[in-house]
């Protein structure tokens, strides 16, 4: 039943071959159907052998209280970008092996099938970071995420020479100290590079400032998120992080540089490719102290940065050179959303930096915060001049942006411009920013599932309780 | 309270649309909603606590809730009954009002709740709504968006930082709980809380380390919300100070320095020190009106920080005191340049001169402003101002009140170079078919030269209130009778004062009646030496009015360039990042093989 | 001396990366990376090997079974397909990158992009 | 009795004040080898101007003139001549110093109202002096002000008995007299008025009426002046000891101003914020350190 | 500069590799096949108790293919090969994108060339037999779908090579994508049979029949076709530019 969320897509996508555009048309339908699975048929604690073969020999799905919520999350995204992205011909069916791919990442329990899984998203992450010309950043990142999964596949085998198995249950069993940092660093190697973290994610801001409407999302949205799932996975619940304290001071490293990265961009995607690092930065080192209270922050900040990021770098795709004036909708949609990055109350941001902070402060970790602040105080900088230059775009006499709603002003109203932003992605950012406002009023909604993944998480025994019973 | 806060949360989406029909139903509805919260809030009992959203007791209303929300609300009623008319200049009307409502509602949160966390969502709230009024003004006006974001998220970063911090050793959010139990803490603990706290306020009240963005923001912002952001949301910053001066047993936490102040208080007292060169000097050689009020607001809360940092008798309630002569001093001052920006549309000194036979009102608003700002009695500007000259002398801190004097004798400089260059003076041609502001923005200008000579002749209202905020902190309450105020060097009676100007006035007056009439002439005609006036606007002197004294400090270095200068620093180094970036796969192997070194290294 | 095997894929692994990063031309590059992965292939299929073990097929020729670890192979064989995939998608993307810079040199084309920003 | 007291101290600044200036007139001549006129001459020459029609520059004109007059003249009901203490205890410091800048700002603000460039260049100049002396004198006053634990004058007048404070606080007895100079315009400290120069800056478009006013106020704040001086530094006394101590005073004053030539206006603001300044704080450590003598 | 550079990160992954990694791994050969989940399926008693296996004798067992890396790859982990499936896919796809995203329509001309046009009749019916026999003795013999497949597009290169008028038609497009969506269907199938996906719903013959292994042979031959069309195809695009 649970591989009906990889087996769907794929199907789709083999039979969306003949006709070029066919895919582009399946692709909303099919995030919707695994959507409407998740929520109706499917609940946690479920374990699918796949060709029933025990758990030890064959490959084993699961779909726990950790891999639940984040596979709601992820299929939400699809759909958002389905809906939003303009998509050219043929991209479509990548993106439904994409989808088959995340999908599969996080159910999966398998270190081989992980990494097949992992090398599905890479390769259709190096065509779609080809997307505009962008041929040079996508081959740098074909070269470095080779060497990545290349590191993935050798940790794996590693793991099947030390535990005779390749399940991730199992291979928990390894607890040689002198055995297990050393497979986790190929792991970890991997994880730096494809979640970008400096200075082995150096190539993000390339790929991801091609003014696409489909890489950033994909790339920096998607996979993403199901990444920081796996890295959770295997270096929270399997095995134990090696050198926890330099993951986190590197992590920390690269917010800081990333963020006085963006603060020299003269181009608003560079400036939002090294926001994304940064923040996807202060996750990694959010996750390497491994507290179910940070972790559950961490992820709370993962929502709410991927959600802002999703936005901004819609808009951006879209704007061009243009600025807000003819299109206000967009206008409040960006800015709600920098707000939300930078963490003003009153927005989902807020309450991910409120309660990274207390979980961080209730540890007595003081250098993380004060480096978060500092990165939040560079960023609300250049995101607000990139607000207020926008807002301003080819205006003479300058009109004001206003923050809280959308208006019309009498002496413009005879002047139309064009909409240059397509429907569906109007009301898709539109949508996700009225979330973040949402969010940002109820944080519990958010929070709960949040704190339910971290505390599963951190415990490795309903996850081997669940391999152990296998089973359908 | 609740109720209160909850009708300006609802007010700014009902102003916003009531504005759409008409925008000037958008500061009728603020000035209904800020004066039913002065009448709310002046008649609520001290002391009271509600609830807001669901959190229990999270709101109290203390005495000095009280004081700075009735400071605020006069202010914003004001500014309110000025925009009537105003609006029709804003940029966006509709923005520019719900947003006006929405600063109000965040900053009136702030005043009202001792909880550190709601406390700084309310802050954000008031910071982000006036931050987005601010481009409505000027073309600078967007940097100076930046500069005012960028540090008043340093400003309250800190803050939450210093919040956190206490939260981690107490677990507590609620200011007065802790209060008690922080003396015990080491003295690093106690320096750092207690800095980063006030750090937020010191950003906020632009005491010197940053101080830069008060000139950009103050002088680019839309007119009339300059009035709000000097005359009001710069004392959001001089409430957290005294919030935490006063709840935190300062004196006992740190030890003694000199004459009974202790360290800390010292070190604030000298940020108060230079706060007050800089914003005097600076403000004499400033050419643009609006930004010599801005430094001079610098200077003002230098003043204030001076005096609460004293924390005694006098000097306290000398510096809550200077905070609301200031609130009105300011409003006073920017509504009456709003009007003058209205009517000739510029705010450089030197294009304008000669408008006080054209606007004779809004002059007077302006001589009364000033007059409060130097401190001249009979207007209450020199009530506080005493109270703190008697504080620094009786504690024989002469190099603090040499700065003090030093900024209240140049504070007569600065401020009638405006007088002297917009007002008086030989009359620009261009301006000639001026008239005074309409009707509609006189009132409040009238209202705030009444309230500031009333409390200059009777300070007891104010002054009860003040006593009421020293009480709630447990000093000794100032000392007053009737209008006779005592302080330790002996006492004086403003209402004798007062008499006695008017004798004098009066004989003054009674000598020029009886006198033989005098004979009006135009200005145009007087005494050139022999020479025939050719342009008469070049005849009035305005531009580089203090020449021979700005000669002396011209080579000042300038913060602002300090800061920008670090802001490029950072740059080359992101420059460094991005050089980086642009690199092929090639370096980027290097780069992963000297991770894997360093994991190992580590491992070892 | 009998991991020797483990050492010769260990060194063309090293071959590899002193290929990437030494290499200037991006298609060196790519080539070295095809390496690194046979590298690790070897390296895999070297780790299954029992000794005196036959190929895992049951035939004529052993009928039982005295086979070495199959399922190192089988890795393999799926990497290696991926290796293929990686290396045909690599290849198209140096013939965009050649059209748009006309060089496959990182450094001249570095200079080519700052002279378009 | 209070308003007998006030009247007195009128009176007294009104006949004396102009008194001495004739007398400083004549002792100016004298020492620039001239005649000079009578002592009484100031008298005609007010009484001369008030009698005659002036010229006015508008509304504001009349009313900085009246102000200036009018805050000087309350200023000075509250300053202790000798034994006449209007105000005992109230004649505070600070309030005396700030009513005197009323009467400025309103001169200031009527001379500028007249729109002649040279008021408004004599009046940036009173201001930046003013900037110059006012703050060692302040400090300097404030040491004493310290010591007794007073700001009250007659306090001070009364406390210091027998034995001046000019013996107690010798530098700040300079330091005060260094500042008098310039408080009341004279040389070297004449910058604003500068006759010659900017054709005595403030006074330009006065003319009949408004010279008469403008010059009682002066007198008037002449008087004050020195009479803080004699009240904090001399002792006061009985009202003829009083005003012998000030006709000591106002001679000295004369004849400094009548030997030395004139500062620039910088030179002056430099002037007084080195050597004033620095002997101010060192009466200020003495007094905290409690040297008094 | 860049080679020392070269040589110092080869020497630390070396370093890495030799110094760390070498020591936890077992020394060649001396591999103990018990402690592995290899030996259980070696002797396709995963599920079951263990009974030697016997070529051409036992029968029905859980996994009927002689060749036990085929067994693995297309029963045990027949998921990985799915996903295989569509990394080759998704390359092929990219690889068509991006040939028909350049800008200069170019084709690649090779000059005729008599001999090879005529050997090119001779050999190719060969190779392509032998592709097809690769993959449908996948289960029994070395090789399997994937190298049947490559040999099938090796043949269509050669026909590329010997004539230029040769195109790739949508033909192997079509074949591609049923090939692909029959694997899934397979899978799904199971589902519906078996209840389980991919699950080998078929009847696993005796070791070493032609006719044994349940779903395997066609498994292998759906992947030969479908390599043997992306392949082509890739190779095509490649061409046509």
């Amino acid at each position: 039943m649970i591989a009906l969320l990889i087996a769907v897509p794929l199907a789709f996508a083999f039979a969306s071959i003949p006709h070029e555009r066919l895919g582009r048309y399946f692709l909303p339908f099919v995030a919707l159907f695994n959507l409407v699975c998740l929520f109706f048929f499917m609940e946690p604690g479920q374990i699918l052998e796949v060709g029933r073969w025990p758990a030890a020999y064959g490959i084993a799905l699961v779909l726990d209280n950790v891999s639940y919520p984040f596979l709601i999350f992820v299929n939400f995204l699809i759909l958002m970008m389905a809906l939003s992205a303009t998509l050219e011909n043929r991209y479509g069916t990548l993106l439904l092996v994409l989808t088959a791919a995340v999908n599969g990442i996080i159910l999966t329990g398998d270190f081989f099938n992980s990494f097949v899984f992992l090398e599905i998203i890479s390769v259709i992450a190096y065509i779609v970071a080809a997307h505009k010309d962008n041929a040079l950043g996508a081959f740098k990142y074909l070269i470095f995420g080779g060497i990545g999964g290349t590191m993935y596949l050798l940790g794996a085998v590693s793991v099947y020479v030390k535990s005779g198995t390749l399940n991730m249950g199992y291979a928990a069993f390894i607890t040689d100290p002198l055995i297990v940092p050393t497979i986790c660093i190929f792991f970890l190697i991997t994880f730096l590079v494809e979640l970008k973290v400096l200075p082995l994610g150096l190539w993000a801001p390339d790929v991801y400032s091609n003014g696409s409407s489909v890489t950033p999302i994909a790339l920096g949205s998607i996979v993403t998120v199901s990444l920081v799932y796996l890295f959770s996975r295997i270096f929270l619940n399997i095995f134990d992080l090696p050198s926890p304290q330099l993951v986190g001071i590197l992590a920390m490293i690269s917010i800081i540089l990333a963020e006085l990265g963006a603060l020299k961009q003269k181009s608003l995607g560079r400036a939002l490719s090294f926001a994304t690092i940064s923040g996807v930065s202060t996750v990694v080192a959010a996750l390497s102290m491994r507290e179910s209270e940070i972790a559950s922050a961490a992820y709370f900040y993962l929502f709410n940065d991927v959600v802002s990021k999703f936005i901004l770098f819609t808009l951006f795709a879209y704007l061009g050179e243009r600025g807000f004036k003819s299109n206000k909708t967009a206008g409040i949609a960006f800015t709600f959303a920098s707000l939300s990055v930078v963490g003003f109350p009153m927005f989902a941001g807020f309450w991910a930096k409120y309660y990274l902070l207390k979980a961080l402060f209730q540890v007595n970790s003081y250098a993380l915060p004060a480096i978060i602040l500092i990165a939040a105080v560079i960023e609300a900088g250049y995101l607000i001049k990139w607000n207020v230059e926008l807002w301003y775009k080819g205006e003479d006499t300058p009109k004001v942006q206003d923050g809280e709603q959308d208006s019309e002003m009498e002496n413009e109203d005879d002047e139309v411009e064009e909409d240059f932003i397509p429907f569906g992605a109007q009301v898709v950012t539109l949508l996700l920013a009225l979330t973040l406002v949402v969010v940002g009023f109820m944080p519990g909604l958010i929070h709960d599932q949040t704190m339910n993944i971290a505390n599963n998480v951190l415990d490795f025994r309903p996850y081997l309780d669940l391999i152990l019973k296998g089973g359908m | 309270m609740q109720s209160l806060l909850l009708y300006l949360a609802v007010g700014a989406l009902v102003g916003y649309f009531l504005s759409m029909i008409n925008r000037r139903l958008g500061p009728i509805v603020l000035l209904a909603l800020s004066l039913y919260g002065l009448f709310t809030l002046w008649n609520m009992p001290i002391g009271s606590v509600e609830g807001l959203f669901g959190f229990e007791d999270i709101l109290q209303f203390t005495a000095l809730s009280k004081y700075f929300s009735i400071i605020t609300l006069i202010v914003f009623s004001c500014y309110a009954f000025f925009n009537i008319v105003w609006i029709s200049k804003a940029k966006r009307p509709h923005a520019f009002s719900a947003l006006s409502i929405l600063t109000l509602f965040g900053t009136l949160g702030v005043f009202l709740t001792p909880h550190l966390i709601a406390l700084y969502i309310f802050w954000e709230i008031a910071v982000v709504a006036s931050l987005f009024i601010v481009p409505m003004g000027k073309e600078e006006s967007k940097k100076a968006t930046i500069w005012y974001i960028v540090i008043s998220s340093i400003g309250s970063y800190m803050f939450l930082y210093g919040t956190f911090l206490l939260y981690s050793k107490f677990g507590t959010f609620n200011l007065f709980e802790i209060s008690g139990d922080i003396a015990s803490e080491s003295t690093g603990f106690k320096w750092l809380v207690s800095l980063l706290l006030l750090s937020a306020g010191i950003a906020k009240s632009g005491i010197f380390p940053l101080h830069v963005w008060l000139r950009n923001v103050h002088g680019n912002a839309p007119d009339t919300f300059s009035a709000v952001l000097s005359g009001q949301l710069v004392k959001m910053g001089s409430y957290i100070i005294a919030l935490l001066l006063g709840t935190f047993p300062i004196a006992t936490m740190f030890s003694q320095f000199y004459a009974g102040v202790n360290i800390f208080s010292y070190v604030l007292i000298w940020l108060g020190n230079i706060s007050i060169l800089i914003g005097t000097f600076m403000a004499i050689k400033q050419n643009d009106m609006k930004m010599l009020m801005a430094y001079s607001t610098v200077a003002n809360g230098g003043y204030i920080l001076i005096g609460l940092a004293l924390l005694d008798q006098v000097g306290f309630a000398g510096g809550l005191f200077h905070v609301i002569n200031h609130a009105l001093a300011a409003t006073m001052i920017f509504l009456s340049f709003a009007a003058v920006v209205y009517r000739t549309g510029t705010t450089k000194i030197d294009e304008m001169g000669g408008l006080i036979f054209k606007m004779p009102v809004t002059f007077v608003t302006y001589l009364v402003g000033i007059i409060s700002i130097a401190g001249i009695p009979p207007t209450s500007g020199f009530v506080s101002k005493w109270m703190i000259f008697q504080s620094l002398i009786s504690k024989g801190m002469f190099v603090t009140a040499m700065f003090a004097f030093v900024g209240s004798i140049g504070s007569f400089l600065y401020v009638f170079r405006p007088l002297a260059g917009v007002f008086l003076g030989q009359l620009k041609r261009k301006d000639k078919d001026v008239k005074e502001a309409p009707m509609i923005m006189l009132i409040p200008m009238i209202i705030l030269v009444a309230l500031t000579i009333l409390w200059g002749v009777f300070p007891q209202q104010v002054l009860v209130w003040v006593t009421d905020v020293q009480r709630q902190f447990g000093m000794e309450p100032f000392k007053f009778d009737g209008t006779v105020l005592y302080s330790s060097l002996g006492h004086w009676d403003s209402w004798t004062v007062f008499v006695m100007f008017m004798v004098g006035f009066i004989i003054a007056a009674v000598i020029y009646i009886l006198m033989p009439k005098g004979k009006k002439i135009p200005l145009d005609d007087q005494y050139t030496s022999g020479e025939f006036l050719h342009n008469f606007d070049l005849y009035h002197y305005a531009t580089k009015y203090y020449a021979f004294l700005e000669r002396e400090y011209e080579g000042h270095p300038s913060f602002e360039d300090w800061y920008t200068s670090i802001v490029n620093v950072l740059k080359a180094i992101g420059k460094g990042v991005d050089y980086f970036v642009r690199r092929t796969a090639s370096a980027y192997t290097f780069w992963m093989a000297l991770v894997l070194a360093l994991l190992l290294w580590v491992r070892w | 001396m009998s991991n020797i095997i483990y050492y010769v894929s260990f060194i063309i692994l090293g071959i590899g990366i002193y290929g990437i990063v030494s290499q200037k031309n991006l298609f060196k590059q790519l080539i070295s990376l095809s390496i690194i992965d046979t590298a690790v292939n070897i390296f895999i299929v070297a780790l299954g090997y029992v000794e005196w073990g036959e190929a895992p097929i049951y035939s004529a020729i052993t009928p039982v079974a005295n086979f070495v670890d199959p399922l190192p192979q089988a890795l393999v064989l799926t990497a290696i397909v991926i290796g293929v995939g990686t290396l045909a998608l690599g290849s198209i993307l140096l013939v965009h990158i050649n059209e748009k810079y006309g060089s496959l040199d990182p450094d001249e084309i570095r200079d080519i992009r700052e002279v378009v920003e | 009795m209070t308003a007998l007291k006030v009247a007195g101290i009128f009176l007294t600044a009104f006949f004396f004040g102009l008194t001495f200036e004739g007398i400083g007139r004549k002792i100016t001549a004298r020492v620039q080898r001239r005649y000079g006129p009578p002592w009484y001459q100031n008298f005609i020459d007010l009484f001369k101007t008030l009698s005659k029609h002036g010229y006015t520059h508008g509304w504001i004109f009349d009313f900085g003139v009246i102000m200036a007059l009018g805050g000087i003249i309350a200023s000075l009901g509250f300053v202790p001549v000798g034994g006449i203490v209007a105000f005992p205890g109230m004649d505070n410091f600070f309030v005396i110093v700030y009513l005197f800048t009323i009467g400025s700002l309103g001169m200031a603000m009527g001379m500028v109202g007249t729109g002649n460039p040279w008021a408004s260049i004599g009046v940036a100049r009173a201001l930046t002096l003013m900037l110059g002396y006012e703050v060692p004198y302040m400090i300097s006053i404030g040491s004493m002000l310290y010591f007794y634990r007073t700001s009250s004058i007659s306090a001070i007048m009364s406390a210091q008995g027998g034995d001046w404070n000019l013996v107690k606080f010798p530098i700040g007895a300079l330091v005060a007299l260094i500042s008098l100079q310039g408080m009341l315009g004279k040389e070297p400290f004449e910058a604003p008025m500068a006759p010659a120069e900017i054709a005595s800056g403030p006074m330009v478009e006065l003319s009949a009426k408004y010279m008469g006013l403008l010059m009682l106020m002066n007198t008037f704040m002449e008087f004050a002046e020195i009479s803080l001086f004699v009240d904090l530094f001399l002792g006061g006394g009985t009202y003829f000891v009083f005003l012998l101590k000030y006709l000591v005073v106002w001679i000295l004053v004369v004849l400094i101003s009548s030997v030395l030539p004139r500062f620039r206006i910088e030179q002056a603001v430099y002037f007084y914020w080195t050597v004033p300044i620095i002997l101010a704080f060192v009466q200020v450590f003495m007094t905290v350190n409690g040297f008094v003598f | 500069m860049r080679r020392v550079w070269a040589i110092l990160v080869a020497g630390v992954f070396l370093y890495f590799l030799v110094g760390q990694f070498l020591p936890i791994i077992p020394t060649f050969g001396n591999v103990d096949l018990f402690t592995r989940v290899a030996f259980d399926i070696i002797n396709k008693s995963t599920t079951t108790n263990y009974n030697a296996v016997e070529f051409k004798k036992s029968k029905d067992l859980e996994d009927g293919s002689a060749n036990v890396v085929t067994s693995i790859v297309v029963n045990y982990r027949s998921f990985d090969t799915l996903g295989e499936v569509s990394v080759l896919f998704c390359a092929a796809i990219g690889v068509g994108i991006l040939a028909s995203m350049l800008k200069s329509k170019k084709r690649i001309e090779f000059e005729e060339h008599k001999v090879l046009m005529i050997s090119t009749g001779i050999v190719l019916p060969l190779i392509l037999l032998f592709g097809a026999y690769i993959f449908i003795h996948g289960h029994l013999s070395p090789g399997g779908g994937f190298p049947g497949g490559t040999t099938i597009a090796l043949g269509i290169l050669l026909l590329m090579l010997s004539n230029n008028e040769f195109k790739v038609t949508d033909v192997a497009k079509h074949v591609e994508q049923s090939a692909g969506a029959g694997y899934v269907v397979i899978g799904l199938m199971g589902m519906a049979i078996g209840g389980v996906f991919l699950i080998n719903f078929l009847p696993t013959g005796v070791v070493g029949n032609l006719f044994s292994a349940g779903v395997v042979p066609i498994v292998y031959t759906f992947i030969g076709f479908k390599v043997g069309a992306e392949l082509s195809n890739v190779i095509s695009d490649l061409r046509e530019g």
